[in-house]
């Protein structure tokens, strides 16, 4: 039962590149992409009911292992893919119309955006450590192909270095995991079992110490680096400024997240063997410099998606340093800002892609006045800008005081950086943002109207969790963060 | 309700008061103008001439500017009122006043402060470049004074622990001559509000209409006639009321105490005396010293302001 | 018994060559003989894992040893091969930092990561006994590489052999990862392979040169 | 009591909510202005009202609280009515009444989009500020604070196209977000035990907490709370921000919103720290003044009235601040009465500047709607073409004069009182620290008197300084009412103290434990202490001067002939007089500034004798500005240049960080 829950998962979104790999230059490839994804979301709706019911559960003779800390990503994931997929339909088109976009490119990035999300929905739902790796490398060179769809020169060279650097970073993870996997062999013997997380998890006792930590680093530095944690991060910014808006989201809204998860999962297994919190401080302290670096960053950006670029590093960051503190709490706070962040940084991203449309250009110094042409862009910007600056009542506050208020109790000398830093970001991005959504404008209007619906949808959510949260959203958090210790 | 016999008796030391300071502060201005013309030798005009300008002012035509507004009609009837007031509730002859209950020193400054902003607000009513100027300098010169009052004023009432002039009176009158350092430092500096804010040399010059250096005068220039008498009167009354203030403070021996009627004559003969060298003393200050430039006015009030706060400083330190 | 086995030796042998062959590639000034190399170690690669499969008697190894004899020594210099001839760039290639301090960095490493993996060594039970630091070390020397080349090409064969490196790792030092893993592995190479290819044709004909001195305009300042 | 047998917190939360759902009406009814103008704020006042009545009702009654299903899962939205928050919502309510009356005639002429959006972020913003006085958890008053700050921002910024309105609005909402931050921290550090269920008030109450945590929690919270009232130093964003916005928006900031930073001050420091030390009150108390003299000193040399007004708005924030910091004092002394005393006087002079200030604001409101003109320098002569407004204007102005019988005196009164009861504290600096108190506070109420005969005077009286002046029309219908409900309340104020003081002593009861009571029996005089220490009444003050006016006229109309005639103003035989030649605002303030010379920063160019178009240009800057805020600007820019370096762009570079990272790791493993 689960096997097909899970089958339909994945394979919905593999059915569907491979359907847009035949059909992606058709004209209704766009609605064929929004399908697919929608099926994706209702598939992954599905396994998240089952999951909550029944608690966590293998698949695939032990392959896949889902429980409630990555059904809610795979949740969270495919919801994102999907108002993505809605909002690429005009944007793609309104590109087309620019002449920015060919057909062929079209019909490169409609089943590529389906591969993407088949790669990350099969790394958050694997048991096995080295599909966690295959996966994470296949999502790396789907999306080196998204970021370089435009053919510029600027693509191209965002790409190769994400390409170079990812791939560098990938390759040292993959020597993580040999090490997890020599530790292993030698209490699980030889063979298939010695790379499953759940028996890993379960034998993390007796694994041995120093390989692990040596594993640990490895690891962090591998994923750490598709994370974006700073100083690994050099890749991010220029990726998500030249790809095209779209990819910029589902990157920072989803991959990010992804590779967090694959954190996570060796995380539990080093601290475990380890008993101590050396998994937990070396993350606290990759997420503090993050948070500290992106914030000084972002008051001297001039383009717009780059900027947005170094506020996902920031909140990566942020969450990262919850992670590492650990406790019911602190981890709760992490899953609710991943929420929160995946679902505003999407939605900034979606009003940042029109109103670079209409403003023709990327730096933030022609891109004024959007309320004046058009309010629902402006305001969408506006409001989400103040949401993801921690502003209550939206739920990035809500996070952001759980982290904090935790670290306050934890770790007290964290907090002042801690808040200096945001304090900073909130200066540059605010100061940027206030003149590109009032004051009078240099924008015109747009050949197709633009999609908002899921602007407002995500802003929606995230004031939602801000005021409310629906108590079995939050039984589902604490469930997770028991699993995560 | 119904009054005790001391209460209808405070009641009318209050109403003999009322009249008397209204009818007497005339005098008190003539009485200083004539000590002056005296030590300038000249004859003067007399004691008796405020009353004279007051009568000729009374059967005046009034004229006003086309410009002036409701504002500047009532103003002289509220400095008027005011000023009355505050020379009504200040005790001079005796103690029991009724009234003083419900204005202590603080709403005595209050007073003079709602006077004084109702005839600089007059003062700019006209729109001409004097009025507004003096009103200017008014305020000017009451910012510093006010202050400078209300400290001189707090350090009475903390020897005295009240606010209210009858209890600082009694209190002061009833300790035989205890030197108080601090009221020394005090009455200096009363001195010298006293000359500010009643529009004296060396702060202003009652008596000129230089436009370079009048305050008081500059402001009421577009009065005329009943409006002009009542702000006279007003100022004259002004003149009493700080006179007796001082007296009150720094020198309120025999005093008649609450409803004792014998030694009323003697008090009052003993205020009469007391008013009249403190205008004899203020005609001899006016004659001695010149006319300030008026920027260096806030050096000297600055320095009344800070000596008045060293009186009070002194008293915290010494207690006495 | 104090004698060790033969084919223990060999594998020692054979890492030792893997190293020396990373420390050549290193050294190497020309892009063609710097892709022989590859194959080369790719070649070594097989051989090693060839006779990890023979001592310890598991098929999969086997099926590994051909995947990687396949593709990295035959499929992938082709590939390479035929790129350099199309894209003609067969001039030398320049180092950023000279040789001999390359050199010195390198033996530095070398000596670091053995230094880290002694004690893991110690555990390590049966053949594999210091093939973790020899790994660990080309795996290093091989990121060195990728910092002091300019040209794409090279950067992409000093990646290549990383990725030999950890292919070392995963056969020779824990006798062979689950099979799965490593098709996926092996599939993954060959894609990135294949996607670096065509991103050499896109970046020659943009910057009209693989040199990627070009690519240095997305920065902050 | 069986009439409110229904806990006063839900009938505020319904309250509460109507107001919200009047701001949505109001953006959903774009379309009709006139609903909005002529229906929406109207109940809207009428809500505010309603909200006042149930404070007042509950006012004095035993706390009630209340726990709403929203918020966080483990700490939900708390929420307390005790006799603090209700006094405030009492100040909220009243001084709103009259605002949203005068803004149901001001906003009639935006145009609609404008209008409803605006409409909504109001009822938002008195929402938000009714909340932040319920709130009784951290999060709660966090979500309700920043929602304040949010919503006053975009009231702030309504006609945005002006950038410096944008730049204005930046400052605000950016300090606001620094303060917030403080705060956040002093909850931080007050928080009672540990997990999140810590962070409830109560929890912070049961804390016990060392003297240096307790210190850390105090000053944070100044820090955040200053940086909402305007607190020196950071009070740059005030005169910025309360000039930008329209005019019952900045009365609303400036009557309401700082007081919830008073609000905020008080309730950290006498409720939820249990213990205070003299050191805080004498730290609050030297900010006071120093806020108090600098706010005045520069309302004294604006031009723009909105500017002044927010100054003036400084000082009176300083006031308050003195008076909590004589209360700290004498808390801490165990002088209870005095304690008692000072509090009443900062609560009695909070009501009342919320009352005349938003007078004051929304005058300026109707000056601009007639003259559309902020510059003092261009009006003049008002008073004829505008009479209900300079009638209504002129309480406002003698009650901030602080001139009895009007309400400002009454709370100085009380003030000085409390200076003049305080001595044998024993700590002998701060007896020496007291009357030098006193004097800065009389001196300030001094120059208030100043400023404000300034501000009436150069705008209403006088000639016209523009022709276009003549047209200038009286406040509207709707904008009389409001100023009227406030100019009342403004007499109320202060002609029945006792009952108000009766009012507050529920609040000093419940933070200093003891209450002033009134020691006079007859409900006439106020008189705090003792009947013979001090005693003041301000109705026979009234009755007293009436009757003496009253007797004057009759007076004079029996010796008087009566006669009288209009004539030209006498021109000092120059006969070429106009009205540019009145004194300007900037004349006005000379003296002061010249007096202060070395407390601005100022630049002038003034014309040679000769010159065939002399042109004078004055302007007076903060000093403060350049001192402490530009050089941390800087520092950031230079910190952030120096980070950015790092992106340098080549590949190489990026590679190493990543072997770097790696190296370093394995080496310290």
């Amino acid at each position: 039962m689960i096997d097909l829950q899970l089958l339909a998962l994945l394979l919905i979104p593999l059915f569907g590149s491979g359907m847009l790999a035949v059909f992606g230059s058709r004209p209704w490839a766009a609605e064929l992409n929004s399908l697919m994804s929608g099926c994706t979301f209702v598939a992954s709706v599905v396994l998240a009911m089952r999951v909550i019911d029944s608690g966590p559960q293998v698949a695939f003779n032990e392959q896949f292992f889902i429980d409630q800390f990555n059904v809610f990503l795979v949740a969270l994931t495919a919801f994102v893919a999907f108002t993505t997929s809605l909002f690429s339909r005009p944007y793609m088109r309104i590109e087309q119309h620019h002449g920015k976009l060919s057909v062929s490119m079209l019909h490169l990035y409609y089943s590529m955006y389906q591969l993407f999300t088949f790669t990350m929905l099969v790394a958050l739902t694997t048991n096995n450590m080295g599909i966690l790796w295959v996966a994470m490398e296949a999502a790396t060179l789907t999306t080196v192909l998204l970021v370089s769809l435009y053919r510029t020169p600027a693509s191209l060279e965002a790409a190769w270095k994400y390409f170079i650097l990812c791939g560098v970073g990938i390759a040292l993870a993959l020597f993580g995991t040999i090490l997890l996997y020599f530790a292993a062999e030698r209490v699980l013997g030889e063979g298939g079992t010695a790379l499953l997380w759940t028996h890993l998890n379960q034998v993390k006792g007796e694994l041995e110490p120093t390989v692990l930590k040596l594993a640990f680093i490895f690891l962090l530095v591998g994923y750490g680096t598709k994370i974006g944690l700073v100083p690994l991060h050099s890749w991010l910014p220029d990726a998500h400024a030249e790809g095209p808006t779209p990819v910029s989201a589902v990157l920072s809204g989803l991959l990010l997240n992804v590779a967090l998860c694959a954190v996570m999962r060796s995380k539990v297994l080093v601290d475990g063997s380890l008993g101590t919190h050396f998994a937990g401080n070396l993350m606290m302290g990759f997420g503090l410099l993050s948070v500290v670096v992106a914030a000084l960053f972002l008051s001297r950006q001039k383009d717009i998606k780059r900027m947005f670029a170094y506020s996902s590093i920031e909140h990566m960051g942020l969450i990262t340093f919850a992670f590492g503190m650990g406790g019911p709490v602190a981890t709760f706070a992490a899953m609710l800002h991943m929420t929160v962040h995946s679902l505003t940084k999407s939605a900034i991203f979606f009003a940042v892609g029109h109103a670079v449309q209409k403003a023709g250009t990327q730096q933030m110094e022609n891109i004024r006045g959007l309320l004046q042409v058009s309010p629902t862009v402006g305001w969408g910007l506006a409001l989400g800008t103040f949401a993801i600056l921690g502003m209550p009542p939206f739920g990035v506050f809500a996070s952001e005081f759980l982290i904090i208020t935790t670290a306050m109790h934890e770790y007290p000398w964290t907090t002042p950086v801690l808040l200096i830093a945001l304090g900073i970001a909130f200066a540059s991005i605010f100061g940027k943002m206030q003149p590109i959504v009032f004051g009078e404008t240099t924008v015109k209007p747009l050949p197709h109207p633009p999609a908002l619906i899921p602007v407002f949808v995500h802003l929606l959510l995230v004031l939602m969790l801000g005021l409310y949260m629906p108590p079995y959203l939050a039984d589902w958090y604490r469930q997770a963060a028991a699993l995560l210790g | 309700m119904m009054l005790t016999p001391e209460q209808t008796l405070a009641v009318v030391f209050q109403i003999t008061q009322l009249l008397l300071v209204v009818l007497a502060a005339p005098l008190l201005s003539g009485w200083v103008s004539q000590c002056q013309a005296w030590l300038q030798n000249r004859s003067g005009a007399g004691v008796l001439q405020p009353y004279r300008v007051l009568h000729k002012l009374f059967h005046k035509d009034a004229v006003m500017a086309h410009n002036a507004s409701w504002l500047f009609r009532i103003t002289p009837y509220i400095v008027f009122g005011c000023m009355w007031l505050a020379a009504a509730i200040i005790p001079i002859i005796a103690v029991d006043l009724p009234f003083s209950q419900a204005a202590d020193v603080i709403a005595l400054v209050g007073v003079f402060a709602l006077a004084r902003m109702f005839i600089a607000l007059a003062a700019m009513d006209i729109g001409t470049s004097f009025g507004t100027l003096g009103a200017r300098r008014e305020m000017l010169v009451s910012f510093l004074a006010e202050p400078a009052l209300l400290m001189v004023l707090f350090t009475a009432s903390m020897i005295s622990h009240s606010t209210q002039l009858p209890r600082i009176v009694e209190a002061l009158a009833h300790h035989q001559f205890v030197l108080y350092p601090s009221l020394a430092f005090a009455a200096l500096a009363f001195v010298i509000v006293l000359l500010a804010e009643n529009a004296r040399v060396p702060v202003d010059n009652p008596s000129t209409h230089l436009e370079l250096t009048m305050i008081h005068e500059a402001m009421i220039l577009e009065y005329s006639a009943r409006h002009l008498a009542l702000i006279e009167w007003a100022s004259s009354l002004k003149l009493f009321a700080y006179i007796s203030i001082g007296i009150a403070l720094f020198l309120p021996h025999g005093i008649a105490e609450v409803g004792n009627w014998p030694v009323l004559p003697l008090a009052i003969g003993l205020l009469m005396l007391k008013l009249m060298a403190a205008g004899a003393g203020l005609a001899v200050l006016e004659t001695l010293m010149a006319k300030m430039r008026i920027f260096r006015a806030p050096e000297f009030l600055g320095t009344a302001f800070l000596l008045a706060v060293l009186g009070l400083l002194i008293h915290f330190l010494l207690g006495a | 018994m104090t004698q060790v086995p033969f084919t223990l030796q060999f594998i020692n042998l054979l890492a030792a060559l893997l190293l020396l062959i990373v420390f050549a590639m290193l050294a190497q000034r020309r892009i063609l003989s710097l892709i022989n190399l590859f194959a080369l170690q790719g070649f070594v690669l097989a051989l090693s894992t060839f006779v990890v499969a023979y001592t310890t008697r598991q098929h999969h190894l086997y099926y590994s040893a051909a995947l990687t004899l396949l593709l990295k020594v035959l499929v992938l210099p082709l590939l390479l091969h035929r790129l350099i001839r199309r894209l003609n760039v067969r001039w030398d290639v320049e180092t950023l930092i000279n040789i001999p301090t390359t050199m010195l960095v390198g033996i530095a490493l070398v000596i670091f990561a053995f230094n880290l993996a002694a004690p893991i060594s110690q555990l390590a039970q049966g053949i594999t006994r210091g093939l973790i630091g020899i790994a660990l070390a080309s795996v290093l020397l091989s990121l060195l590489m990728m910092l002091t080349r300019r040209k794409a090409i090279s950067q992409v064969v000093a990646f290549l052999s990383l990725e030999n490196g950890l292919f070392f790792a995963a056969t020779s030092a824990t006798q062979g990862m689950p099979l799965v893993v490593e098709l996926g592995i092996a599939l993954d190479v060959l894609v990135a392979t294949f996607i670096f290819g065509i991103f050499f044709f896109q970046i020659r004909e943009t910057f009209d040169s693989l040199d990627i001195s070009h690519m240095e305009k997305l920065k902050d300042d | 009591m069986s009439a409110v047998s229904v806990s006063p917190l839900y009938l505020l939360d319904i309250l509460i909510l109507f107001w919200v759902m009047l701001g949505l009406a109001g953006l959903v009814l774009q379309r009709s202005k006139y609903v909005i103008a002529h229906v929406i704020f109207p109940l809207g006042a009428l809500v505010s009202l309603l909200l006042a009545a149930v404070a007042f009702l509950s006012l004095g009654e035993a706390p009630v609280s209340l726990v709403l299903p929203f918020g966080l899962p483990d700490l939900p939205f708390h929420q307390r009515l005790d006799s603090l928050s209700s006094f405030f919502l009492i100040l909220l309510g009243v001084a709103t009444v009259g605002v949203s009356l005068f803004g149901s005639g001001y906003f009639r002429h935006m145009d609609g989009k404008t209008l409803g959006l605006l409409c909504l972020q109001y009822h938002l913003f008195l929402a938000s500020m009714a909340l932040v006085l319920l709130a009784d958890d951290a999060y709660m008053f966090m979500v309700a604070w920043e929602a304040m700050a949010l919503s006053s921002y975009f009231l702030v910024t309504t006609d945005h196209a002006i950038p410096d309105i944008r730049k204005a609005g930046y400052l605000y909402l950016l300090i606001a977000h620094v303060g917030a931050i403080a705060i956040l921290l002093s909850f931080g550090v007050m928080q009672g035990g540990n997990g999140i269920s810590a962070y409830t008030f109560d929890a912070m109450r049961g804390a016990h907490l060392a003297s240096f945590w307790a210190s850390a929690a105090f000053l944070m919270a100044l820090f955040g709370f200053g940086a909402k009232a305007g607190l020196l130093p950071l009070h740059v964003w005030l005169p910025e921000a309360h000039p930008a916005a329209p005019s019952p928006v900045s009365a609303l900031m400036s009557s309401v919103m700082l007081k919830t930073a008073i609000y905020g001050i008080l309730r950290v420091t006498f409720d939820l720290l249990g213990t205070q030390l003299w050191w805080w009150g004498v730290l609050a108390l030297t900010l006071g003044l120093m806020t108090a003299v600098f706010g005045v000193m520069f309302a004294a040399v604006q031009g723009d009235m909105k500017r002044l007004l927010a100054y003036s708005s400084i000082e009176n924030i300083g006031l308050l601040l003195v008076g909590i910091g004589l209360t700290i004092i004498f808390h801490v002394y165990g002088k209870d009465a005095l304690a008692a005393l000072a509090l009443t006087a900062t609560l009695y002079h909070s009501l009342n500047h919320a009352m005349f200030k938003s007078l004051l604001f929304i005058g300026t409101g109707s000056i601009l709607h007639a003259t559309g003109e902020r510059n003092m320098g261009r009006l003049g002569g008002l008073i004829h073409s505008m009479p209900w407004a300079s009638v209504l204007m002129l309480v406002g102005v003698l009650a901030i004069a602080g001139v009895p019988p009007l309400n400002g005196f009454v709370s100085e009164w009380l003030l000085l009182q409390a200076f003049l009861l305080s001595p044998g504290l024993p700590n002998s600096y701060i007896n020496m620290l007291v009357p030098v108190a006193a004097a800065v506070i009389a001196l300030s109420a001094a120059l208030a008197a100043y400023v404000m005969v300034k501000f009436y005077g150069v705008i209403f009286l006088g000639q016209r300084r523009e022709k276009v002046l003549e047209h200038a029309h009286d406040a509207g219908r709707w904008e009389r009412a409001g100023m009227l409900w406030l100019a009342l309340a403004c007499v109320g104020l202060g002609l029945a103290p006792v009952f108000v003081v009766g009012q507050i002593d529920h609040v000093t009861q419940m933070l200093v434990g003891t209450q002033l009571g009134n020691a006079a029996t007859d409900w006439m005089f106020l008189s705090p202490v003792d009947t013979d220490r001090a005693s003041y009444s301000p109705l026979y003050f009234l009755l007293a001067v009436l009757g003496v006016m009253g007797l004057t006229v009759l007076l004079v109309r029996r010796l008087y002939h009566g006669r009288m005639r209009r004539g030209p103003a006498w021109d000092c035989g120059y006969p070429a007089q106009n009205a540019r030649m009145q004194d300007t605002a900037e004349g006005f303030g000379q003296p002061i500034r010249q007096i202060f010379e070395p407390f601005f920063k100022i630049e002038r160019e003034v014309p040679s004798p000769f010159d065939t178009h002399p042109k004078y240009h004055g302007h007076t800057d903060d000093k403060l500005w350049f001192i402490l805020y530009l050089p941390v600007k800087h520092l950031t820019e230079k910190l952030s240049a120096w980070a950015s370096l790092m992106q340098h762009g080549r590949i190489h570079l990026y590679l190493t960080y990543t072997f770097a990272t790696l190296v370093v790791l394995l080496i310290f493993v």
